[in-house]
């Protein structure tokens, strides 16, 4: 919830100018691709839930997720914050993320160790992040 | 001599006007008896400007499908003119040509 | 007498030539041309294949260079590509069919090489799968 | 039983040809972005394919000659051999993305990094090619690739809204948020996988290779008519399953255990299983087109001896350069370049040198000198004549949208 508030407050912010607004792409396009690597993991967690996956199939799956979701942050984080404004929005992005690839990497070393029973509830951790990660992205367009 | 000698070669009027190149070579089976065949011999040359238009083959045979590749190549390869072996002079590095005005290529049966 | 009509570029050159086993042999990539003494027209006498004769064809740098590098690398051939007589043909339509095999015919000099330091030397080379 | 059998070449043209690794990957892609609004372009490409395919199967049941031999005959060496290299790039990308495929697939049963896979898989594709029968070869492969069929099966499981799903299909429409460009930049993507150039070259060597005539050409038009319908069928399946479940999620597919997800949501670890078979079967399958086709295209350019019917010491250069290529293509996807992303641009490639042999093989199918009677009928020159047009449109569009579109992001 804390985060949703965060966002209004940045949203109301509109931007000047277009390196702002090219700023804000950059961070709705990160969110959107990171929502994608989540929603990925939390499917197949899914999966395991239902017992219809197995270990092998769930690692590969989870493991490309967090891999894509590290490579996103990383190029996220060689942005160049224009401004005040853009840096109160890399502030909750950056929490975002950190909140998403944390997750994914419990998922992938729970998968790997053969708990998969533990990645349903490692999975509904993360559907708060996911829906705030969406938010922003379907803001950001 | 080999048939690249020939094709490609540039062809020039009698007053040395530019014709194009010699796209093409044609051979009539008509020569002396070589194995169970009769020779392929040159009866004259195939002479435009168009020589990937021509490689198709529509300016030298009627009516072949499609209608579209049919219509585009015969509109690239209107140029295209024949020279009967009679009427030419091989110089260095040019055909010769001995009349000014070439006829059509003959259409293969 | 006319006998029938063949155009060099659209009917003879780039066709394939087999031997007597239906055995690719190679392309036409050339013909050598007779020039009678008399002044009458010349005619084909035989087929030319390979490197050398596809070289000055190409044209260019990437002709010559074919032809350099055929030449430099062949044993016996020297500068001249492989030669097919006219009267070994038994037919010219799609493919140009002639009366010898592979092998009587000596125009297949990269191939063997191809056979006798690389293929040949892998263990199962000799089967046929059918 | 015979005509069973000698459908084979037609399906595994179909499921390891039609369905490969750019099918797996792009209409997944689709589905998950831009629903089923670009399943016209599989209907188009499929009856484009058809067409290509018999007129190049029809060529080679008749004059005995592979696709290469003609486009060399037709365009002369010089515009022949840039053809060549242009069409041999394209299988070559396309045989690093498949060797990349089935490590992938092998990866997804095992958890084992696909890296360790592809010297196996390489490996293993090269001796097939050396010691197995063409038709075994086709059988298996064919066969196994059915397995692909739990795709059609999961979206049945899916239950999904099918009229919806139809008029989805039936009223194409760029969805919200996204731009005309990159609509039209993946229906490209679509239409080079429906299209690849190296199906009509194997297939039409197959047919050399299994020494068809022209009493074959019934079996020739049952593989195309049956074969590729199929391997459509297939991939609006895939577009399907993607739409129904990663769609609404808004997950882009970028890795095949993503392609396989609907699958292991509906149908659970019997589905993945089948699946893996079908992944495997049908990359292998479409890894072994690709490195013959690499060796029949310089062979019949260069007149050499080629195919599996003779002992391989008989066919010397054709098989020193399939051996060449296969070992090329490993190394490639051994650079750690993205599979995934070798079979984007492969299919826009694929696209931009499809013209290049069209074009000869449709000159050549008119040619009553070749042909005899079996030149091209009225209809399907006309419809061969529209596909001219549109082929030549693609590929001079497939760059430009490449590049206006960053590659569709």
């Amino acid at each position: 919830m804390r985060r949703l508030l965060v966002l209004v407050l940045v949203a109301g912010c509109v931007s000047p100018s277009f390196n702002d607004r090219d700023y804000e792409l950059k961070a709705g396009n990160t969110a959107k691709a990171v929502a994608s690597s989540l929603s990925t993991a939390i499917l197949g967690a899914d999966a395991a839930r239902r017992h219809k996956a197995g270990e092998p199939y769930l690692s590969v799956l989870i493991g490309n997720a967090e891999k894509d979701a590290l490579a996103v942050q990383s190029t996220f984080d060689g942005v160049q914050p224009p401004n005040a404004a853009a840096d109160r929005l890399k502030g909750t992005v950056d929490d975002l993320l950190a909140s998403a690839t944390t997750g994914l990497s419990q998922m992938r070393i729970a998968c790997r160790r053969g708990h998969l029973d533990r990645l349903p509830a490692l999975a509904d951790g993360l559907r708060s992040t996911l829906d705030e990660l969406r938010f922003l992205a379907e803001h950001f367009q | 001599m080999r048939g690249a000698d020939l094709l490609g070669l540039p062809v020039v009027g009698p007053g040395g006007e530019d014709l194009g190149r010699v796209l093409d070579v044609r051979l009539v089976q008509d020569g002396p008896i070589l194995g169970a065949f009769a020779a392929l011999r040159i009866e004259g040359l195939v002479v435009g400007r168009r020589a990937l238009a021509a490689r198709l083959g529509y300016d030298r045979y009627d009516a072949q499908g499609p209608w579209l590749v049919a219509a585009g190549v015969a509109r690239l390869t209107r140029g295209t003119r024949y020279l009967p072996w009679a009427d030419l002079q091989l110089t260095d590095g040019e055909v010769r040509s001995q009349v000014a005005d070439l006829g059509p290529v003959p259409k293969i049966a | 007498m006319t006998g029938r009509v063949r155009d060099l570029a659209l009917h003879l050159l780039d066709r394939q030539v087999v031997d007597t086993d239906g055995a690719a042999v190679g392309n036409v990539d050339d013909v050598e041309l007779h020039v009678p003494e008399d002044g009458s027209p010349p005619y084909v006498i035989a087929l030319l294949t390979g490197p050398q004769a596809l070289g000055p064809r190409l044209g260019g740098r990437l002709g010559s260079w074919l032809v350099f590098w055929s030449h430099a690398l062949s044993r016996h051939s020297g500068a001249d590509p492989g030669r097919i007589g006219m009267e070994l043909l038994t037919d010219l339509g799609a493919q140009v069919t002639v009366a010898r095999s592979r092998v009587e015919l000596g125009v297949h000099e990269n191939e063997d090489r191809a056979r006798t330091y690389f293929v040949e030397r892998i263990p199962g080379a000799r089967d046929a799968r059918r | 039983m015979k005509v069973v059998l000698k459908v084979f070449l037609g399906i595994l043209t179909a499921i390891g040809g039609f369905v490969d690794i750019g099918d797996l990957v792009a209409n997944a892609v689709v589905g998950a972005r831009f629903g089923l609004s670009l399943a016209w372009v599989v209907v188009i490409g499929v009856v484009g394919i058809c067409l290509f395919a018999d007129m190049s199967g029809r060529v080679a049941a008749v004059t005995g000659r592979g696709t290469f031999d003609l486009v060399r005959e037709r365009l002369g060496p010089r515009a022949g051999l840039a053809n060549l290299v242009a069409s041999t790039f394209v299988t070559f990308l396309t045989l690093a993305a498949e060797v990349g495929g089935v490590a992938l697939a092998l990866e997804l049963a095992t958890s084992v990094s696909y890296l360790l896979f592809v010297p196996l898989v390489a490996f293993l594709v090269w001796f097939v090619i050396w010691r197995m029968p063409f038709e075994k070869m086709e059988q298996a492969f064919g066969l196994a690739g059915l397995a692909l069929l739990a795709f059609a099966v999961a979206l049945w499981q899916l239950g999904p809204d099918w009229s919806e799903l139809l008029r989805q299909a039936t009223h194409p429409s760029v969805p919200d948020g996204e731009g005309h460009p990159t609509y039209l930049f993946y229906a490209v993507s679509l239409f080079g996988a429906a299209m690849t150039p190296y199906e009509v070259f194997f297939f039409s060597s197959g047919a050399v290779e299994e020494g068809w005539s022209r009493k074959d050409l019934r079996t020739e038009r049952l593989n195309v008519y049956l074969g590729f319908p199929l391997g459509g069928l297939l991939s609006l399946a895939i577009a399907a399953c993607a739409t129904l479940v990663l769609l609404p999620q808004g997950i882009g597919v970028d890795h095949l255990d993503q392609v396989a997800l609907p699958v292991v949501l509906s149908l659970g670890k019997v589905g993945l299983a089948f699946l893996i078979v079908g992944f495997v079967a049908a990359t292998f399958g479409a890894a072994l087109e690709t490195a013959l086709s690499t060796g029949y295209s310089l062979s019949q350019y260069l007149g050499w001896q080629w195919g599996k019917r003779t002992a391989p010491r008989e066919a010397a250069r054709f098989h020193a350069v399939v051996l060449i290529s296969v070992v090329l293509g490993a190394m490639l996807i051994l650079t750690t370049l993205d599979p995934v992303k070798v079979t984007e641009y492969s299919l826009v490639f694929s696209a931009v040198a499809l013209p290049l042999t069209y074009l000869p093989i449709l000159v050549v199918a008119n040619d009553p000198d070749y042909m005899g009677e079996s030149v091209n009928g009225r209809v399907v020159n006309a419809l061969a004549s529209v596909y001219l047009v549109l082929l030549t449109v693609v590929a001079f569009a497939a760059i430009p949208l490449m590049i206006a579109t960053k590659a569709g992001q």
